[in-house]
C-alpha cells in the first residue's frame, strides 16, 4: 500500500488541520467539557463539519457523499485527534455510514446515507455487551414475529449512544448476527448516559420487547457477521489514526515542555535520561506512522491483509499512546497532573480510545491468529 | 525476652480496656482522624480514642518521653503494632507533623522547639502542613523564592507554595523560605514554621485530573513568624529539608507500596491469593482456574511477584535498620521510585482488566468501587511526581547510593 | 523468614568470599576453560572446597556433614557466583546429595551420603528429557525384571553428567517416579558431553536396557515425585543464589567501568541516561537479594510458602541476570563483546543457569497456579 | 511507464542469459563474494557473475556511469532488485567499499579520487576495510590518536585502529588521521586512503565472546599514504567521517532488520506466516494451533508486530526519500537503534524457545543451525555498539531530529 499521501489526502489533512486549529483547537473540548452539556459536542461545530462534506468522506456521490475513502476520513481524524474535538462524526459517518454502505438495500441507503452526508442525522451503533470487546456470541437477540422483530437486552458502552437520533442494534437471530435500525425514541428502549472519563458520551441501552418492522433489518437475517467484522476493521483503523493524532500532539508539546522549561539552572531538555526517553518514544511513534497509513490505505487499495492491519495499528498505536501520554504527564511534573492543563486529556483519552472495538490484547491475539500461531 | 511478654500482656489489657469498640471497625477515608484546632469529629469515639493514645504517647510511640512520646523500643513498638493489629484498631491520629516534621525537629530542633512543638503534634493538638514546592520551581526545590525578611523579632514573609496538602484544614505550616537573598542558592534557604491562623495567610485548592484533591496554593502576603521559629539555624534550611525529605519518601512508598501489596501479601497459614488476579476473574472470566487473557495474567504475575519481593525488601531494610539503628537513608529514594512506579502499574493493570467499567467518571451506571478505581488510577499519576519526581529519586540512588560522578 | 543472616551464615559467606577472591577468581574460570580439560573444572580446587566441608554442607553430621541449612550452602554459591567458580558441587552437594538424603535408606545414605561429605565422590541428577524443564510424565522407564530393573530412555541437560561417578536416574516405574542410582561405567549407559555455551559440563546421557539390582532403588518404588520436587525447590533455590553472585558482580564491574572510562572528556558514569539505568538496576538487585535470602532461609525455618518462594527467586533473579548481564555488555561497549574480556562469561553463565530446573517463565506460570491463578 | 516496462524486459533477459545457474542457489556465509586482490573464489561462476555484473555497473546500480556505475534512476532499480529476487539471485559483490567508502566518495571526493577509486569498487578490484575505532576511543570517535604527519609528497602514518573487519582480507583502508595535532579535538582530523600491502601495516584478528570473528587489530608503523589520498580536506575529515557514518548505520540497521523481518514478512498473497512462531512451535508445541507457552507467545506477538512496523517504516522511509531524492539522513540513526535493538531482541526470544538446545557451544549433539543461533545470539549484543552505540543513535535523535538543548 502506498505509505505517502496522495494529493486528495494531503488536501482534506490540511483542512482539516486549519479547522481544527482555528476552530476547534483543545480549549474548545475543555469549553464543551466544563459547559456540562451531556451531548459532549458542539450541535454547531458538527454542522461545520459536515459542511466541509466530512461526514460524507465514505458515502457514495449518488447519497450525497466524496467517496473519499478511508484514508480520506483516517487522515482527518488524525487532526481532529491532534485536538481531541468532540463530535458524533466517528459513530455516525465511520461505524454506521459503513454498515448501511455493505449491508443496507437501497432504500436504506437513500434513506440514511443521504441525511448522514448532508450532517442532519446522527447515529451510534449498539454492539457490545461487556465491559471487553467481544463482537461475536451476543446475547441480544432478535426474535420474529410476523413481519416484526422483538428485540430484548443490554448494551454497553455505545458511543455517542446517548443522544443518537438512530442506533443500530447488533443483535442474535439464531443463526447468526442481523443488523436493525431504530429511532432512539422507540418505544422498549431505554437509554442511559455513562460519563465517562474522557468526557466524550456513551450510554448503556436496553433493549425490552422492542419490536421493529421487517423494513428496520439492515442486511440479510443473521447474515451480517462478516460485514460487521469488516465495517469494525475500518472503524479500527480510523479510530487509530485519531489515537496517531493525540500521541503527535501529546508527543509536539512535551517535546516543547522540555524545550522551555527551566530547572537546575538549564532546561529539562538537555537531561540525557529525558532525552533518550524522549528518542525513543520518536521512534515508536515513527513506527506507528507507517502501521496507520498502511493499514488506512489497505482499505483502499484492496490489500489482502486488512484485518491484519488493522489489527496492527490499533494494538501498536494503542500501546504507544499509553506510554506517550504517561511520559507526557510525568514529564510535565505537577502541572501535568492539575486539571488546569490540557496534557491529561491525552491520557484520559488514550484509555477510552483503547477499549473501542478491542484493547491492545484483544488486537494482540488476534494479528497472532491472523498469523496462524 | 519475658519483659517484652509482660509488655505484651500490659499493652493488651490495656488495649482492651481503652478502644472503643467503634474504633475497631473497617474505616474509610473519611474516617481518618488528622487532628488540629479545626477537627471535627464525625464519632465522639474518634477524640476518645485520639485522645487516649495522645495521653500515653502511642500515637508516636517512639518518640521520646520527655517530648510526650511514647519512648518505646524498636522490639517494643513492633508488639505494640502487632497488638493494635490483632484487634484491628483504626490508627488514632495521621499527620504530617508525625511523618515529617516531628522526626526532623527531633533532629534538628532546639530543647525549645521540641518542647513546644512535639507534644502537640502527639496529641493531635496542631495539624501541620508542608510548604516546600512553589510555582514553577518544581524538582529544583531550592530554587524557591518565598522570602522571609528580617524584622528584628519576626520575620516578615511574602511569596506563594504549591501542593499543601490540606493546607485548608491546617492550623501550622512548615516552610523553606528565602533569608539569604545573596547568598548561592541552596545556602540563602530557611526553615521556617508559621502559624497559618493569621491574615497574611491564604489558600486556595487545586483540582486534579482525577478531580477534587486535598492540594492547595498557600499565598504569604505580609505574614509573620516570630524569630524562634527557625529551625536548623539561619540560612540552614536546606539539610533540614533534605532530611524530611527522607521521611516523606519513606511515607510514600509506603504508602505505594501499601496498596499493591494488598493482593499478594499473605499473612501466616493463609492460603496464597493475588488480589488482582481475583478482581481480574471477575471481569475477565477464567478457564481451568487460570485466567481468561493471558496476556493480562502474565502482567498480573509480574506484578505480584514483585509486589511481594519488594514487600520482602520493605522488611529486609527494617531489620537492617534495626541492626544498625538508624532513620532512612538515601536508599529510601529506592523505596519512593519503585513503591510508586509499582503502584501505578497496578492501576494500569486494573485498568485493563476492567475494561470500559474503569472508565466511568461519575454517574449510577457503575458501581462505586468502579469509579474509585478510575479516581486512583488518574491520582496515582502524581504519585511518581510528589515527594520527588521518579527522576530525582533515581538521581538520588546514582549519587549518593553508587557514588557515580556528577 | 529471615531476611538477615545470622553469625554462622556470616562466617561461611565471608570464607566463600576470601577463597572465590584467592583461588578461584575469574582467571580461574578461564583458565579451566582454555584448558580445554572437559570435566570444565579443577580436580585440585574441588578438594579444597570439600576440605572446607563445603560439600556436607547440607549432610547430616552422623554422615560426616555439618548440616548448615540450604542458607549456609546458599550463601557459598552466592559468593562462588560472583567469580563463576566451576565446580561438580551443586549437582553433588545440593541436588543429589538432597535427593539421597530426602529418600535414600540407611545404607545408602552412608555409603553415598559420606563420600560426598568427604569430596570423593561426584554425582549428577539425570532428569530432563527436553530443551525444556519438564520434571513430570518422564519417557524414561524401568521396568521391573524379579529382582533388577530394566531402563531405557534418554536424558538431557544432565548437569555434571559428563564425568560424575554416579548417575541418579529419574525414570517412570509405571505408576508414578522412581530414582535409581548407577555407576557411569555401568553398561547400558551411553554418555556424550555437550560443551555448552557457559563452559560448563553436561551430557545427554542414553540408557538401554540398562540392568540395575533393586538395591539401587532410592526411595520408594512409584513414590518419588514429591520428594524430587522438594529437592528441585532446594536446588532452584541455590542456584538463584549463585546467579544472585553473578548478577552482583557483573553489576559492580560495570559500576566501577562507568566510574573510570573517559568519553567525550568525561567520566562515561556521568551521563544521566546511564545513572537511570544503573539506578533502577540497583533497584531491581534490592529486589533480588530479598527473594534469594527469603528462599533460602524458607526450608531451614519451615515456611509454608517454599515452593513459591522458590519460583520467585528462580524467575526474578533470572529476569534481572539478563537484563544485568545485557546492560553490563552493553555499558562496556567494544571490549564488552571481546572474548578477552571476562563481563560476556555473566550472559553466557545467565542463560544457561535460567534453563537450570525451570526457566524465567515456567517459573512465573508455577507462582500463578501456586498462587491460585 | 512503458519505458520502465521495456527496461524489465530488457533487464529479465541480460539476467537470464548472464547469471549463472549456481548464482541462483540459496548461499552461506562463506559464500559471500567480497571481491579484491586476495580474493579466492570457491566457485568460478562467482567470479563470472561479479565481473559481468561488474562490468554493466549493476554492482552499484545507482551510481553515476561515468564512473562505472550502473546510473539507473531509483524506478530502475527497484525492477532491477525485482528481477534479481525474482531469479533468486546471489548478490554479485559486498564490500564495504560499496556500502559506504563509494557514497561517500561521491559527495566528497575530488573527481580524480572519483576516477581512481570507484570504478575499482565497482568492479571488485579492490577491497576496502575501515579504520575508524583506536583502543580507548569507544563512542568518542574523534579522540582518535592515529597521527599522519606532512611529509612533503606523502603522510607517515603512526597509530593503532580496532574493529577494522576484514583488515586482514583487505587491500585498502580508508582511516581517519590526526593531521592537525594543536587543533581543537574535532578540527585537526582528515580522512586518508592507505594502502595496506605495506611493510607499515600489519593486522591482527579479535576474538569475540561469539567466537572467531572478521574484526582486526590494525597497526600503523610508519606506513605511509600519497598526499592525494586525502578526502575531503586536510582536517575536514570529520565531516566526511559523520557522512560515512550514516551510510554505515543505515547498513547495519538494514542488516538487523534483514535477519529480523524474515519471520513475519510477507508476500503478495502469501498466507502470513511466522518465523519466530513456526520455530518455537516445533520446541515447545502448539495446542488448537495456539503456541504452548502464552508468555513466549506474547513475546513472539509483539516481536512480529514490530518487525512489520519496522519494515514499514522503512519502506516509508524509502519512499519519502525518493520524493526528496535525498540520502540517509540523522533518521537513520532511528532504524540503526531499532533495527539492531530489535534484532537482539529476536534472539533472545529464539533462545527462550529453543530452552537448552540454543546452549550449546559446539560438538555432534547440538544440530548445525542451533550452534550457529547461540553464535548468532551473542554475536548481535555487539550490533548496537558497531556503527555507533545505542546511546550514540538516542543522542543524535535527540540532537538533530528532535533538536532537544544540548
Amino acid at each position: 500500500m502506498s505509505l505517502v499521501l496522495n494529493e486528495e489526502q494531503s488536501y482534506l489533512k490540511d483542512t482539516a488541520r486549519d479547522f481544527a486549529k482555528n476552530k476547534t483547537p483543545v480549549s474548545h473540548f475543555r469549553g464543551v467539557r466544563d459547559s456540562e452539556n451531556p451531548e459532549c459536542f458542539d450541535r454547531e461545530i458538527w454542522k461545520e463539519m459536515a459542511n466541509l462534506g466530512w461526514s460524507g468522506i465514505l458515502i457514495p456521490e449518488e447519497y450525497g457523499g466524496s467517496d473519499f475513502g478511508v484514508a480520506g476520513i483516517g487522515v482527518i481524524f488524525e487532526e481532529l485527534g491532534r485536538t481531541l474535538t468532540p463530535s458524533p462524526m466517528f459513530s455516525t459517518a465511520v461505524v454506521c455510514a459503513s454498515l448501511i454502505k455493505e449491508a443496507g438495500n437501497e432504500d436504506q441507503k437513500k434513506e440514511y446515507l443521504t441525511k448522514i452526508a448532508s450532517g442532519e442525522m446522527t447515529l451510534a451503533f449498539a454492539l457490545e455487551e461487556s465491559s471487553r470487546h467481544s463482537p461475536t456470541n451476543l446475547e441480544t437477540t432478535a426474535k420474529k414475529d410476523g413481519d416484526s422483530y422483538i428485540i430484548n437486552g443490554k448494551k454497553t458502552f455505545v458511543l455517542d449512544g446517548g443522544f443518537a437520533d438512530f442506533l443500530i442494534i447488533a443483535a442474535d437471530t439464531g443463526k447468526g448476527t442481523s443488523l436493525f435500525i431504530a429511532s432512539k425514541d422507540a418505544k422498549g428502549i431505554d437509554i442511559k448516559v455513562t460519563p465517562m472519563v474522557d468526557s466524550r458520551n456513551a450510554a448503556n441501552i436496553s433493549f425490552k420487547d422492542l419490536k421493529l418492522s421487517s423494513s428496520n433489518l439492515i442486511g440479510e437475517e443473521n447474515g451480517s457477521d462478516q460485514i460487521i467484522e469488516e465495517v469494525l476493521d475500518i472503524s479500527r483503523s480510523v479510530i487509530s489514526a485519531e489515537m496517531f493524532g493525540g500521541i503527535q500532539e501529546a508527543f509536539d508539546v512535551t517535546l516543547n515542555y522540555l524545550k522551555e522549561r527551566d530547572q537546575f539552572g538549564t532546561k529539562i531538555g538537555s537531561f540525557q535520561a529525558l532525552q533518550h526517553r524522549a528518542a525513543i518514544m520518536f521512534s515508536e511513534i515513527e513506527l506507528c506512522k507507517s502501521c496507520v497509513l498502511e493499514s488506512l490505505t489497505s482499505f483502499d487499495e484492496g490489500s489482502n491483509d486488512i484485518p491484519r492491519l488493522a489489527s496492527l495499528a490499533k494494538a501498536k498505536i494503542g500501546e504507544v499512546f499509553h506510554l506517550v501520554s504517561n511520559e507526557a504527564v510525568q514529564m510535565h511534573g505537577g502541572i501535568g497532573v492539575t486539571d488546569e492543563y490540557d496534557i491529561g486529556f491525552y491520557l484520559k483519552r488514550a484509555r477510552v480510545a483503547e477499549q473501542i472495538f478491542g484493547n491492545v490484547q484483544f488486537h494482540k491475539d488476534r494479528y497472532a491468529e491472523l498469523t496462524g500461531y | 525476652m519475658s519483659d517484652l511478654n509482660a509488655f505484651r500482656n500490659e499493652t493488651r489489657d490495656w488495649l482492651e480496656a481503652n478502644c472503643p469498640e467503634s474504633m475497631r471497625t473497617p474505616m474509610s477515608q473519611g474516617d481518618v482522624v488528622w487532628g488540629g484546632r479545626k477537627v471535627e469529629f464525625k464519632d465522639p469515639d474518634q477524640k476518645l480514642w485520639m485522645d487516649r493514645m495522645g495521653e500515653k504517647g502511642w500515637t508516636c510511640p517512639t518518640w521520646p518521653k520527655e517530648y510526650g512520646g511514647g519512648g518505646l523500643n524498636f522490639e517494643e513498638n513492633k508488639v505494640l503494632q502487632e497488638e493494635l493489629m490483632r484487634i484491628k484498631a483504626r490508627p488514632a491520629l495521621n499527620s504530617f507533623g508525625i511523618w515529617m516534621l516531628g522526626p526532623a525537629l527531633l533532629e534538628y530542633g532546639t530543647e525549645e522547639q521540641k518542647m513546644q512543638h512535639i507534644p502537640k503534634i502527639v496529641k493531635g493538638e496542631i495539624r501541620w502542613c508542608q510548604g516546600y514546592s512553589e510555582p514553577g520551581s518544581g524538582s529544583d526545590l531550592a530554587s524557591l523564592k518565598t522570602k522571609a525578611e528580617d524584622q528584628g523579632d519576626e520575620y516578615l514573609i511574602n511569596g506563594q507554595k504549591v501542593w499543601t496538602s490540606y493546607a485548608d484544614e491546617c492550623d501550622m505550616i512548615f516552610t523553606l523560605v528565602r533569608t539569604g537573598p545573596l547568598e548561592p542558592k541552596h545556602e540563602g534557604i530557611s526553615f521556617l514554621l508559621i502559624d497559618m491562623d493569621q491574615e497574611g495567610v491564604t489558600t486556595k485548592p487545586i483540582k486534579l485530573i482525577s478531580g477534587k484533591s486535598p492540594f492547595c496554593e498557600t499565598f504569604f502576603d505580609n505574614a509573620t513568624a516570630p524569630k524562634e521559629n527557625l529551625v536548623g539555624g539561619l540560612n540552614k534550611g536546606w539539610s533540614v529539608a533534605k532530611r524530611l525529605l527522607q521521611f516523606e519518601r519513606n511515607m510514600i512508598a509506603g504508602m505505594g507500596f501499601g496498596s499493591a501489596s494488598s493482593g499478594s501479601s499473605k499473612k501466616s497459614d493463609a492460603k496464597p491469593s493475588s488480589g488482582l488476579a481475583t478482581m481480574a476473574k471477575r471481569y475477565v472470566g477464567e478457564k481451568e482456574d487460570k485466567l481468561n487473557d493471558s496476556g493480562l495474567r502474565n502482567k498480573i504475575i509480574d506484578h505480584d511477584m514483585n509486589s511481594q519481593a519488594f514487600a520482602l525488601t520493605l522488611r529486609r531494610a527494617a531489620e537492617e535498620s534495626k541492626k544498625s539503628n538508624q532513620g532512612p537513608s538515601a536508599a529510601s529514594s529506592i523505596f519512593k521510585y519503585y513503591g510508586t512506579e509499582h503502584n501505578k502499574l497496578r492501576y494500569e493493570i486494573m485498568l485493563e482488566a476492567m475494561g470500559t467499567n474503569a472508565l466511568g467518571w461519575d454517574g449510577a451506571e457503575f458501581g462505586p468501587e468502579e469509579l474509585a478505581i478510575t479516581r486512583e488510577w488518574l491520582r496515582t499519576k502524581a504519585n511518581s511526581i510528589e515527594g520527588g519526581t521518579s527522576e530525582v529519586q533515581l538521581n538520588v540512588i546514582s549519587k549518593r547510593v553508587l557514588e557515580l560522578p556528577q
